[in-house]
């Protein structure tokens, strides 16, 4: 029993007791909380594995980003405090059979496929050599995926500015929920 | 207990993505919904990075699919985010079940 | 040979009258029509009676026998290699006698309507009906192919069925009309199929081969027409019978006679012409044709002789019970009819055996006269009675004197009184099945006796009895010079026909007319004639006794008789089991579930399937809920359900 | 460098217009209708652009591919947005946000075109997200109506959900193989469990894409709710790009696993056939209608792509061209329809012939076609996609196929029965049809009469298959 | 001779129609047909110019264009004598058909345009040597008859429409899949007729596919239990629309039947033979009983063209070089004949205003030449000799005979019993409509007008033509029947 392992163990009850939290609190604002354990969680194991920049990257964009815009969208459409509405046991068990179901399902393949392990060198992925493939137009170079991410989050953009920026007095009757 | 390696994270992944589409399957509320995809897409993401670090270390596709999942999942969560709160201002509630004007 | 040219004339006038007549008549020649008809009829006869004289005194006998003369021939259908329908024109002994005896009961029936139909709306469509019939019957009689037989035959039954329906407007016309063709057409499918198994087995449609194939007994086409058989009946027997059917039901024989007294409904020249005289004689004809193949089968030999028989008793008996006077004439065109077909049936080939062959056509020969000359009679009394019924006639000798001497002298030639024509043909036919037949001879012999009763019943009827008051309230127009006896045309037929009904048993048919083309002698036995001309004289007397003055015993006898006299005043109820048969079970047990079955179930089931469809989309439409969580678990159910699919069942 | 823009010419002249669009917006300077004629013309040079200096060859190490083929079908998608340019002139000119509609629809496009040219699943995944992404924006572009929000909705949320799915069996085969790369990948593959499992994973996110039922669901709900541009942008030039790609995916990347995709197909595509056929039946808003008819058809572009051979590749294409002319102008009509008169019901439409003769005419021919009526091409369309699919000699699936084509011939009849046949008080008021639909149209119609006419059309397109 | 003629003048005078002004709408149709009937008319001098020249090629007028390439798709047109009568057929009945609706003022010039396009469907049928473009014609002439039926029928006449619509479409469904079978079960790989008749396809795929092909073309032809369009199709279909289902659209099936599924495979053909009787045969008595019980004239005759139908198939079933004659000879005395019926019937409907048979009475006295066709017609159909039905069923029947079995028996003596119901059925309706006392209200009625009177003289002159002398269409036929006899003894 090495530190690490108990760094996984911990890290591994960490993200698993609150990623259910998360789909399971009633209360909105603590669930997106929990999210937010569940990803630093994440994180973790990035880190236990070596990759720190992968690491750094969920921190920055997930935990800065991501999180904190569903915080604010929270903020936007709900009374802080409020409780969600119950949902049916029915469907909550339904959902959690089927789920169990093909959760056991896609964990039987999985070990019963034997993987090949290669002997390859270990390359450590320095922020460097990260960078600079990523913008390397050669073979295992990302310049492409990049200028398309890069496309993607301008037209993301745009969508996000049109959709989310109608002009009021379309709604007359809607005015109280207007933005804050 | 064992040395943890791949299978372990393995299990910690597939779980951490049912458990999003539990959360898909039983919340109510949108935002939570959104939530449990972004569970989904970060199990996803300890799968690439456990692959990447216990069979394929030679080469970093994996780090590098992570790393553009994320940006997307950025994308994909703002867009996904200006249209719940569109709706919700058309609706007045972004509760799931309040949309179903279309069916059958 | 320019005779093939002047043979096809023959049938080719009347079908010009039709076509003339039938395009243009109503419109432009409607008055004319009658003459233009009769003028070419005439042409067409007078050809006829100069073909039938060169083949009976110049080519036709060759070494002592009548031959086949086959005059032309043309391919008309090819149907095989070896069957084809030709049409042509063969001529022997029977046709050239048919051709003499259907132009000449045509052409006076021609000249009858002139006067009878004057007046009428539809005259020229009547003489074209009148020509196309003729047509019909010349191209049956001519015919040298079994098909082309066929092909007249229903041609002679289309123009049969217009003209008993020529009064379209009268329900009773119409349903007489359907009636006659329906029946008949019924016999023809026995007919139709009758050809396909002989010519399946002769390998041809023309009838010289046909013969010839199927009497050798040596051929190949003999063998196998014998050898197969069906139900324990050679083919050959089959094929027979089945033709016969096609016969019995043109010649109103029982049980497919039903349709003959309806077509009384006609006008009453095409009565005389069709329904006396032609058609129905031409059963008999088409057993005379294939006479020789008949032969080979004793079975079939026995239907025709017993249908016959039977038919002529039947139709005799009931004949006693009619009151419509067309309707007797129509029993007893039957009954003599049936005279002839058992005569047929009681033949063999050769010498005196083949005697009821050339009795039989004797006897056709002689019947068209004086059956002709009866209902020609008889339409003069409608004519001026207005009426068909006995009850309304009475008395009529001294108004209508020439009728009155030319239908007694019908009377006497049908009963069989010598020296009028009957009384030989009949006698030969008696003759005929003396021999052998001894049920037969002496059915026929009371048979002849009915005949007489009948017919003198129907006589004093009309002629003597009572003096009516129907006659007296309609004598006012009657009385007219022109309307009386219906002038020159209608009195010149009755004329011509009273002198060949007297004359023609003198002719000695036996020298033209044999089933073997060779020259019979017939002589007159005295002895055996006492015995049917007592008879037929005691007929007489009964219906002088009777029927002379008008009394009160017929209707006492006719009580006496109880139902016996009811069954044949009902006709032995044939019609009502007919109607039976095709209301009841053709109708309700066939038609109705057939078209209730398309209706419900085959149409239910293209319906079925439609609405299914719809039910079924009806019943799925809540997978599309709307609801997105559950739109999203279908789609994880459909993964991991392929999963497993394919992974473990489906490989 | 050179090889460089020859290759990429098409992602590059569209990210030039998108561009361009992007400035105008910032620099507000025209009106819509001026605009909207700006954006014809440019698309027009795009689609011309298309047929010039198309060379094979790959860039990036493998990352982008191309050749006639592809070009070709991006080609296709660019005739397909040109007409859609054309044919919602009357929603566009009275849109608020017009440049930007455009702009998301062309960066959608360009999605679509990196995914046909994608060489590894990385950037298959980033292009598959900027061809949906979009959309779905796209589809809330009906901004004060609720179902529009409701449709977007759907669209992000499922369209995420199967990202997940996509991603999930990505993991999984690169877990299992070591590399993304598609010209690596054939040879590693293999029918192991897990990696059939993968590939299901992989084919429920293109059968998401494609409304393969069971993953059809939110596909009738989006293109109701949608704008009828952006319906028909998702309907037509979405469903064709997903459709080449599946084609090329499956016969060059997957085709180890022939043996259970070919199962799958038949499978899925009877499946889709008659659910497609059973929904349309009972449908009464035509957009709705439209939806479950195109995924009846997906179900027969699926009976071509069972074929595995170059035939199947040429039909599909064939029948996506055929598909964009009809489809595009049956969305014309509608969209021309709801925006004028704002009515989506079929009801709505009985009696139209008496009064809109053209409109009637277009959409019949527009329906024939669909329905694989000849002369209409699409007819052919239909006919070769069995064709191909009927060369693995599965007799049994082929008459499934053909008795759903019946079918299928029922509902679209059933329009032509309510515009031609059916009686109505109160049918829809002439509609005035502006010159650019009306091109629109006629272009439309020329297509679908002469693509199935014109042999040379289908075999060209085998010949670079 | 340029067979390309025959598709273009109708598609020429389609387009023609659609251009024009609503008043010249019909007469350029009736030019079309015309020229239409003329063509066809030199088609056939032309025809036998060739044979008598002694060109005994099995298809004349030979024409090949490339289509799809690369899918061995051509334009193969040709014709044998087979495909001639059914041109000329096509051309009668158009041409008829086109005249009596010479009052259709609702849509008049789509009405036109479709018929013409119906005409151009099975033109191209006719002449077409490749099952392709054969099933592109088939499929062409489908579409305009539900339009025909939905927009200018009457009665029940959506319900109709769809059913034949949908009916006919799986019918050549069925046909779409059989041809598939036949393009890679040969392993040809070509939709070539004749280069596909060349070769000898193996049993077991014409085992698959005959029934398919056969079932398909059947349902087109009437074939028992798929025959449940005909009713309703036709009573619900306009004068015009009636005459060109009977007329001709069930002709398509019966010419499919032998020119594809016959001709290309003869084991399949012998091995579904006796199913194919038993059907044919249950479909005459059956069709010739339920037609006794109908009342709706229309009705009448469309339960009759089931019935007479069934003697095409009966024909092509028996496998006689004469049956086979007979087959093709009844599919054109039958188009003719029904085309005239329903012509008939039509302008008696457009003057009484009812179908129902019950209601109607006398008419030959107001309307005789109408009456005078209708007798004529009427005759026909019960096989009347001297005219066309009766030389075709005979033909039939002498074919079925040569089957010297109890089977073939059976069938061809149940067959033939039709003859008497159908004398049954044709004299009721003949009886109750034109004969008897004339009804009250018909007594203003007026005969036939010039079209009227043109388009039934036209359609007698054809049934005549063939009644009277059959030979030449016999001399046309044989030999196409010889060639498919031929193969299916060469076949072992």
């Amino acid at each position: 029993m090495t530190g690490s392992t108990i760094i996984f163990y911990l890290l591994a009850l960490l993200t698993l007791v609150s990623a259910v939290l998360a789909v399971t609190s009633r209360q909105i604002f603590r669930a997106a909380i929990y999210l937010l354990f569940t990803l630093i969680g994440i994180a973790g194991f990035y880190f236990w594995m070596q990759y720190d920049f992968i690491a750094a990257v969920q921190i920055i964009v997930y935990v800065g980003g991501i999180t904190v815009l569903i915080i604010f969208s929270i903020f936007l459409t709900q009374q802080a405090g409020e409780l969600l509405p119950k949902q049916k046991i029915g469907r909550q068990v339904f959902a959690a059979a089927a789920v169990f179901c093909s959760f056991a399902l896609v964990m039987l393949q999985m070990i019963n496929h034997h993987f090949t392990v290669t002997a390859d060198q270990s390359t450590t992925p320095t922020i460097a050599a990260i960078g600079e493939k990523m913008l390397a137009t050669t073979e295992d170079g990302y310049a492409l995926p990049f200028e398309v991410v890069s496309i993607l989050l301008l037209a993301a953009m745009i969508g996000c500015i049109v959709i989310a920026m109608r002009p009021e007095d379309t709604l007359p009757n809607e005015q109280d929920l207007q933005q804050k | 207990m064992i040395t943890p390696g791949l299978y372990h994270i393995l299990f910690i992944s597939t779980a951490l993505f049912f458990i999003g589409m539990y959360g898909f399957f039983a919340r109510k509320n949108l935002i939570t919904m959104l939530m449990s995809i972004e569970l989904i897409l970060n199990s996803v993401n300890l799968n690439f990075i456990a692959f990447n670090k216990y069979l394929w270390p030679g080469r970093l596709d994996g780090v590098f699919f992570t790393i553009f999942i994320i940006a997307i999942a950025a994308a994909e969560a703002a867009v996904a985010i200006a249209i719940i709160i569109n709706l919700y201002r058309s609706h007045k509630s972004i509760d799931v079940e309040q949309t179903e004007e279309m069916k059958y | 040979m320019s005779n093939a040219l002047q043979i096809a004339l023959i049938p080719l006038l009347p079908l010009a009258a039709f076509v003339i007549l039938g395009l243009f008549g109503n419109k432009y020649v409607n008055r004319s029509a009658g003459i233009i008809a009769t003028f070419l009829l005439a042409s067409s006869a007078a050809l006829a009676f100069y073909t039938a004289y060169q083949y009976f005194f110049e080519y036709g006998k060759v070494e002592g026998v009548y031959q086949k003369v086959t005059a032309f021939k043309y391919t008309w259908l090819q149907f095989s290699d070896q069957l084809s329908i030709d049409i042509g024109a063969l001529i022997d002994p029977i046709t050239a006698m048919m051709l003499v005896v259907v132009t000449f009961i045509s052409l006076l029936v021609h000249i009858y309507s002139l006067a009878y139909l004057k007046g009428e709306k539809r005259f020229a469509t009547y003489y074209a009906f009148l020509g196309l019939f003729t047509f019909s019957m010349l191209g049956l009689v001519l015919s040298s192919n079994i098909f082309q037989m066929y092909i007249f035959w229903e041609l002679v039954g289309v123009s049969s069925f217009l003209l008993i329906g020529f009064y379209y407007d009268k329900p009773s016309a119409v349903a007489a009309c359907k009636k006659a063709f329906i029946v008949t057409r019924f016999a023809d499918l026995g007919f139709l199929i009758g050809i396909l198994v002989l010519s399946f087995y002769a390998g041809t449609l023309d009838f010289n081969t046909l013969i010839e194939r199927l009497t050798s007994l040596q051929s190949a086409e003999f063998k196998m027409a014998t050898a197969a058989s069906f139900m324990g009946i050679s083919a050959l027997t089959w094929g027979l019978v089945l033709v016969f059917i096609g016969g019995a039901g043109k010649s109103a024989m029982f049980p497919l006679h039903i349709w003959l007294p309806d077509a009384m409904e006609g006008p009453t020249p095409v009565s005389a012409l069709i329904h006396a005289a032609t058609m129905v004689v031409a059963g008999v004809f088409l057993v005379a044709r294939l006479f020789p193949v008949f032969q080979i089968s004793p079975i079939a030999m026995d239907v025709v002789a017993y249908t016959g028989i039977i038919s002529a008793l039947i139709a005799a008996v009931i004949a006693c019970t009619q009151t419509d006077i067309k309707r007797v004439l129509a029993y007893s065109t039957m009954s003599q009819i049936g005279f002839m077909m058992f005569a047929l049936g009681v033949s063999k080939t050769g010498g005196e055996a083949g005697l009821g062959f050339t009795a039989s056509m004797f006897h056709l020969f002689t019947h068209a006269m004086f059956k002709a000359l009866l209902f020609l009679g008889a339409g003069a009394v409608i004519h001026y009675v207005h009426s068909n019924e006995m009850k309304d006639m009475g008395g009529l000798r001294k108004y209508l004197p020439i009728t009155h001497i030319t239908f007694l002298i019908a009377c006497l030639a049908i009963s069989g009184i010598p020296p009028f024509a009957g009384f030989f043909s009949k006698e030969e036919i008696l003759l005929a099945a003396y021999h052998h037949y001894p049920v037969i001879f002496y059915t026929a012999l009371i048979t002849s006796g009915l005949t007489a009763f009948y017919m003198f019943r129907l006589y004093f009827s009309i002629f003597w009895n009572k003096q009516t008051q129907v006659h007296s309230e309609h004598s006012a127009p009657h009385d007219s010079e022109k309307h009386g006896e219906g002038g020159l045309a209608m009195m010149l037929p009755l004329i011509v026909l009273a002198m060949a009904s007297c004359l023609a048993g003198f002719i000695h048919f036996g020298n033209f007319v044999t089933a073997d083309g060779k020259p019979l002698t017939t002589a007159l036995h005295l002895l055996f004639s006492v015995a049917p001309v007592v008879l037929a004289l005691a007929g007489i007397g009964i219906a002088t006794w009777l029927f002379l003055r008008q009394n009160d015993s017929p209707v006492k006898y006719s009580n006496k008789l109880g139902n016996l006299y009811k069954a044949a005043h009902q006709k032995f109820y044939i019609d009502e089991l007919y109607g039976f048969i095709t209301q009841k079970i053709i109708f309700n047990l066939v038609g109705r579930p057939a078209a209730w079955f398309d209706k419900n179930i085959v149409d239910g089931l293209v319906n079925e399937t439609g609405n299914g469809t719809t039910t079924l989309a009806e019943k799925i439409k809540a997978f599309q809920s709307g609801k997105v969580q559950q739109y999203a678990i279908y789609f994880l159910g459909g993964v991991m359900g392929l999963t497993v699919l394919f992974i473990y069942l489906w490989k | 460098m050179n090889e460089f823009f020859t290759l990429m010419k098409s992602e590059l002249v569209v990210t030039i217009i998108l561009f361009l669009l992007l400035f105008i917006k910032i620099g507000k300077g025209m009106s819509n209708e001026r605009l909207l004629v700006f954006i014809q013309v440019l698309l027009l040079i795009n689609f011309i652009a298309g047929f010039v200096a198309n060379e094979e060859g790959s860039l990036f190490g493998g990352l982008y591919y191309t050749g006639e083929m592809i070009v070709l079908q991006k080609n296709i998608l660019n005739l397909g947005v040109l007409l859609i340019s054309l044919l919602f002139a009357d929603w566009f000119i009275k849109s608020s946000h017009l440049p930007e509609f455009f702009i998301l629809m062309l960066s959608s496009l360009l999605g679509m075109f990196f995914l046909l040219s994608s060489g590894n699943l990385l950037m298959f995944y980033l292009s598959l997200e900027l061809a949906s992404i979009p959309v779905a924006a796209m589809a809330n572009f009906d901004l004060q109506k609720r179902t529009s929000s409701e449709a977007a909705m759907k669209m992000i949320l499922t369209s995420a959900f199967s990202s997940g799915i996509l991603l999930f069996g990505i993991s999984l085969v690169y877990g299992a193989t070591g590399t993304i790369s598609f010209e690596a990948l054939p040879a590693l593959l293999s029918a192991a469990p897990l990696q059939v499992m993968a590939f299901i994973f992989l084919f429920a996110a293109f059968a998401f894409k494609l409304s393969i039922v069971p993953f059809h669901l939110w596909t009738a709900d989006v293109y109701q709710g949608s704008p009828t541009a952006t319906t028909a942008f998702l309907s037509v030039i979405s469903k064709g790009a997903f459709a080449f790609v599946f084609v090329t995916v499956l016969y060059k990347v997957f085709q180890p696993l022939h043996s259970v995709w070919y199962n799958l197909i038949m499978l899925l595509s009877i499946v889709t056939m008659i659910v497609g056929n059973l929904f349309a039946l009972r449908q009464q808003n035509i957009k709705r209608f439209l939806a479950f008819s195109s995924i009846a058809q997906v179900g027969f572009i699926l009976v071509g792509i069972s074929s595995n051979t170059a035939e199947g590749t040429a039909s599909v294409v064939y029948f996506i061209l055929i598909y964009i002319f009809s489809n595009l102008a049956a969305f014309g009509v509608v969209g021309l329809i709801a925006s004028q008169a704002n009515r989506e019901s079929i009801n709505d439409y009985r009696g139209l012939y008496q009064t809109n003769k053209f409109l009637s005419w277009m959409i019949a021919l527009a329906l024939f076609s669909l329905a694989g009526i000849p002369p209409t091409a699409g007819f052919f369309g239909k006919l070769f996609l069995i064709k191909a699919g009927a060369s693995q000699a599965n007799y049994f699936y082929i008459i499934i196929a053909a008795v759903n084509l019946v079918v299928s011939l029922y509902y679209y009849l059933k329009i032509i029965r309510a515009i031609f046949m059916e009686p109505n008080e109160q049918p829809i008021a002439a509609i005035r049809v502006s010159f650019s639909v009306k091109l629109g149209l006629v272009i439309c119609a020329a297509g679908i009469i002469l693509t199935g006419l014109i042999g040379w059309i289908y075999d060209y397109i085998q010949l670079l298959g | 001779m340029n067979l390309l003629l025959l598709i273009l003048i109708p598609l020429v005078t389609a387009v023609g129609v659609l251009l024009a002004a609503k008043q010249q709408a019909k007469w350029i149709a009736f030019g079309g047909a015309a020229i239409q009937l003329i063509t066809s008319f030199v088609l056939l001098a032309a025809f036998y110019a060739q044979r008598t020249a002694g060109n005994t090629t099995q298809f004349l007028f030979e024409q090949q264009y490339n289509w799809f390439p690369s899918l061995n798709i051509s334009f193969h047109l040709g014709v044998d004598g087979i495909s001639v009568a059914m041109i000329l057929l096509t051309a009668f009945v158009v041409i008829a058909g086109v005249l009596v609706s010479w009052k259709v003022d609702k849509m008049t010039k789509e009405f036109f345009f479709l018929l013409i396009l119906l005409s151009l469907g099975a033109y191209g049928f006719f002449i077409s040597l490749d099952l392709f473009i054969l099933f592109f014609f088939l499929e062409i002439a489908v579409i305009p008859k539900y339009l025909l039926i939905g927009i200018w029928g009457s009665g029940k006449k959506q319900y109709a429409a769809n059913k034949l619509a949908l009916l006919l479409m799986f019918g050549s469904a069925l046909v779409l899949v059989g041809m598939m079978g036949t393009y890679f079960g040969s392993g040809a790989h070509t939709f070539d007729l004749p280069a596909l008749a060349k070769l000898n396809m193996p049993v077991e795929v014409q085992k698959i596919c005959f029934p398919l092909l056969f079932a398909g073309f059947g349902i087109f032809t009437a074939l028992f239990p798929f025959h449940t369009w005909v009713p309703d199709g036709h009573s619900a279909a306009p004068t015009a629309g009636s005459m060109f289902l009977a007329g001709i659209s069930m002709k398509l099936g019966g010419y499919g039947c032998l020119r594809v599924a016959m001709y290309l495979m003869p084991e399949g053909a012998k091995e579904y033979a006796n199913i194919i009787i038993i059907l044919a045969t249950i479909a005459i008595l059956y069709g010739a009983f339920a037609t006794m019980m109908q009342q709706d004239f229309k009705y009448i005759n469309a339960y009759s063209s089931v019935s007479h139908c069934g003697f095409v198939l009966l024909g092509l079933g028996m496998l006689t070089k004469t049956a086979i004659t007979g087959a093709v000879m009844q599919m054109v005395s039958h188009g003719v004949m029904t085309a005239l019926f329903f012509a008939i019937i039509g302008m008696i409907y457009e003057r009484t205003h009812t179908r129902q048979v019950n209601e109607m009475g006398g008419l030959l006295k107001v309307t005789p030449f109408i009456s005078t066709a209708l007798f004529i017609v009427g005759l026909c159909s019960l096989g009347l000799p001297g005219l066309s039905g009766f030389v075709a069923e005979m033909t039939v029947f002498v074919g079925s005979w040569q089957n010297a079995d109890a089977f073939h028996r059976i069938a061809t003596i149940a067959a033939c019993m039709s003859i008497v119901v159908t004398a049954v059925y044709i004299l009721r309706a003949i009886g109750k409509v034109a004969m008897g006392p004339l009804k009250a209200g018909y007594e203003t009625i007026t005969d036939a007008t010039w079209n009227e009177r043109l388009a039934t003289i036209i359609l007698i002159s054809g049934i005549l033509a063939i009644g009277l002398a059959p030979f030449w269409l016999n001399d046309l036929v044989r030999p196409g029947a010889e060639i498919i006899m031929q193969k299916m003894s060469a076949s072992h």
